[in-house]
């Protein structure tokens, strides 16, 4: 009996989240972005969580939902991620001003240690060496080790409760497929997490559908998927989303 | 070179062209959010540049204009880019791979700061608690060569080229070769070798402008 | 059960059945090499089982007959296997991630011996130098149950079911279950527990062919 | 000007590799592996080399060219594998008494291992820390770490100079596709090595030709590639060969 992965509506697939969650975002600069998944969790309302990501979000306007809005909305303890603020002092965060006040701790991470301790999570990897931040701030008083005359800083595996994503395509089996830009650090997320839920573009099509070869996160990973439904429903991108308008 | 100006030193797309004209035939180029995306618009001839962007586009082209973009393809600024024949997608653990696996022949980024020891600094303000790190730290500690586009001054007029860094660092003494709005400078040790001055820029004012020694190239 | 026997024991193929009905709806399954993969032909039901191979074919089903195979498809012991709907291929590390992530619900491998205490030896021989791992260690230290199919004796009627092992480990303490041509047994620390005897196959000669104690499930 | 990566014969492809080499080849139970390359290396001459692979082969007929072929040819110093002997006591690898006779030096390594350490080598991560092994005579006298309550074996990171593989697919970019069971440790290889030479199945198309969202290996890893001939020329699968006599 194939399981049903199949839901019918972004707050039936997130219904069940405990508060002290740790949840994984995926998407880069909008492509992959669970834009869905992360409003059924503003309306759900679980608090504690731990949001990993590879930004906060919100540095530009229309705004969609993101894990500023977590945050403004008190359901977030700590953030993982590669800015806790914009590079440019013209831009803010929402994220910011909470942080700097103390209402949520943040952790800093290169972009490229936190796609590589995601895919370690997911590969029963539980630490590695990386040439990444050795002489900077973030690696003062941690380990380090010289390998091959270069010195390397240890990094440890960064597991998952949960991962929502954006995918393009997808078989009932669970088998995804990202479109260009999308892919980023979903796939990864899928494999470090132990529940995984997806927002999904196209319809939801029958297993075996799919070619094999060209699979991107394979439906052992994926547990939840749900079909955006068209707008007003549904969110695209910020730029889908004025167009449905 | 893109553009002419009658105005002395360069503007920004100026100090993206004179960087871009120093990448070579096969090289690819890894460009930060800012002035360096603006290395993709010079033209520098039938030299094949292979564009690679943090979330793992390998390939891309010059950015798409309104109406005509594809919202699932960005660059590491956002911007809706095309792809060129040959392109292919990985994901973010994959194309971090190439970036530490030294695949990368030269990232160009814009900094805060940089220093005669070839250091940089890009991520963190004074005072800032925490800061923006994106894939600045993989790239500038794996690439090739590292590649600066700043302004030579803050808004203030304090130099930007300094003996030492005063902000956080991004990377220790990878940068080799730093384009300002006065010109093109290399990190020496001591101070900075001068390889190329802009239009209406001379020594003495480049040197008046930059809190460490100049040296003529 | 795929066939039935008169002689006393289980053949192969019954010792592979009866640990393949210990196979829950929605497992993922590695089958080792040999007697292993004779569990993906006994019929379950509709329990929905994936079968996974270490070089990444996820979703295989049965050897394909001469003239229908396709040559680009092999499961791990190299033979010609069909796909199922919904079956994903991925390259060898992302393999071994799923296996050492700790997705495989259960890996049946053949061994040398098995221990009292759950460990076992499928690798290296007496006096042999060097030897045959392939996937044998990763699976044994990672898979959520590791299951061993085994004749009960060497042909010189040793039993390969030992207090210790003799030989190289793969893993230690990690067995759970053992089917054997005399029944199915549980390493349970002094000695087996017999959770099923094949038939025709009495307690006291079970013990007669073990070097460890067994105790009555 | 884009560079030519397409090369006119096996000989050319592999006429500069120097003594004292270390190569890593594809193939896992027949798919992936370059047969032709490996016949080409066995007339080019090579000596000194250090293979890569997850076996030696030969342990069946009709025998193909393999690693095994290079040894008994007096080509190899040592080899890195997950097999040097065969698991069942009746076969035996031609490989094996070459060994056994101390005339070739072997590393074996636990397969997932081997991936892992050749997908380090590609990523820029020196070294990572596994379970497998811990507790075995390959874990004897060798670095361990407790993380988490759980002792892993540290492992290093095995780059190649040159690796050889198998595709299905692929385009004058050096952009590659494999099919099914042919994927393998192929794309890992060939982000490990510093020279990809690759033996490709079906006609090699112009760039542009393969969609970038299913491309298993980007071209700006791979330098060579060549056209598999048909037979008697080329070398295809066992019994493909043997169909084409």
């Amino acid at each position: 009996m194939a399981r049903n992965k199949v839901f019918g509506s972004f707050a039936e697939a997130v219904a069940d989240i405990p508060d002290g969650a740790t949840i994984a975002f995926g998407g880069f600069a909008g492509p992959g972005t669970p834009y869905n998944l992360t409003k059924a969790l503003l309306e759900q309302g679980a608090k504690r969580l731990t949001c990993i990501a590879n930004t906060t979000g919100g540095a530009h306007q229309p705004r969609m939902p993101d894990i500023g809005m977590l945050v403004e909305n008190g359901q977030v303890a700590k953030v993982i991620c590669a800015f806790t603020a914009a590079t440019r002092p013209t831009d803010q965060l929402p994220f910011t001003p909470y942080y700097e006040r103390g209402e949520v701790a943040a952790e800093l991470v290169p972009q490229g240690t936190l796609a590589e301790r995601l895919r370690a999570a997911g590969a029963g990897i539980p630490a590695f060496y990386t040439p990444t931040a050795v002489g900077t701030e973030l690696a003062e008083g941690r380990e380090t080790r010289i390998i091959n005359g270069r010195e390397y800083l240890l990094e440890y595996a960064l597991p998952c409760d949960v991962a929502f994503i954006r995918a393009w395509r997808a078989d009932t089996a669970g088998n995804l497929q990202f479109r260009l830009a999308q892919r980023n650090f979903c796939p990864l997320m899928a494999t470090a997490a132990k529940l995984v839920v997806v927002e999904v573009e196209e319809e939801i099509l029958p297993a075996g559908s799919l070619d094999p070869d060209h699979i991107h996160t394979p439906g052992i990973f994926v547990q939840r998927m749900v079909k955006i439904p068209p707008a007003p429903e549904g969110l695209w991108t910020v730029r889908r989303q004025e167009r449905a308008r | 070179m893109s553009s002419t100006t009658e105005t002395k030193g360069w503007d920004r797309q100026q100090m993206a062209d004179r960087l871009a004209n120093e990448f070579q035939d096969g090289w690819i180029v890894n460009l930060g959010v800012g002035i360096p995306t603006l290395c993709s618009n010079t033209d520098i001839g039938d030299r094949d540049i292979i564009y690679h962007a943090e979330n793992g586009v390998i390939g891309y082209g010059p950015v798409l204009p309104a109406g005509q973009e594809d919202l699932h393809l960005v660059n590491a600024g956002g911007q809706n880019v095309s792809l060129k024949p040959g392109a292919a997608i990985v994901h973010h653990a994959d194309s971090f791979g190439i970036i530490r696996g030294g695949r990368i022949d030269v990232t160009v980024m814009g900094a805060y700061e940089v220093s005669a020891g070839g250091d940089f600094a890009n991520w963190k303000l004074a005072g800032q608690l925490g800061g923006g790190i994106g894939g600045a730290m993989d790239l500038a500690a794996c690439a090739q060569r590292v590649f600066i586009i700043l302004e030579h001054t803050t808004r203030k007029g304090e130099s930007r080229l300094l003996p030492r860094c005063t902000l956080p660092v991004t990377a220790r003494g990878v940068v080799t070769l730093v384009a300002t709005n006065l010109g093109l400078f290399a990190p020496n040790g001591g101070g900075f070798t001068v390889k190329e001055l802009a239009p209406g820029v001379s020594f003495e004012e480049a040197q008046a402008k930059t809190a460490a020694p100049l040296t003529a190239g």
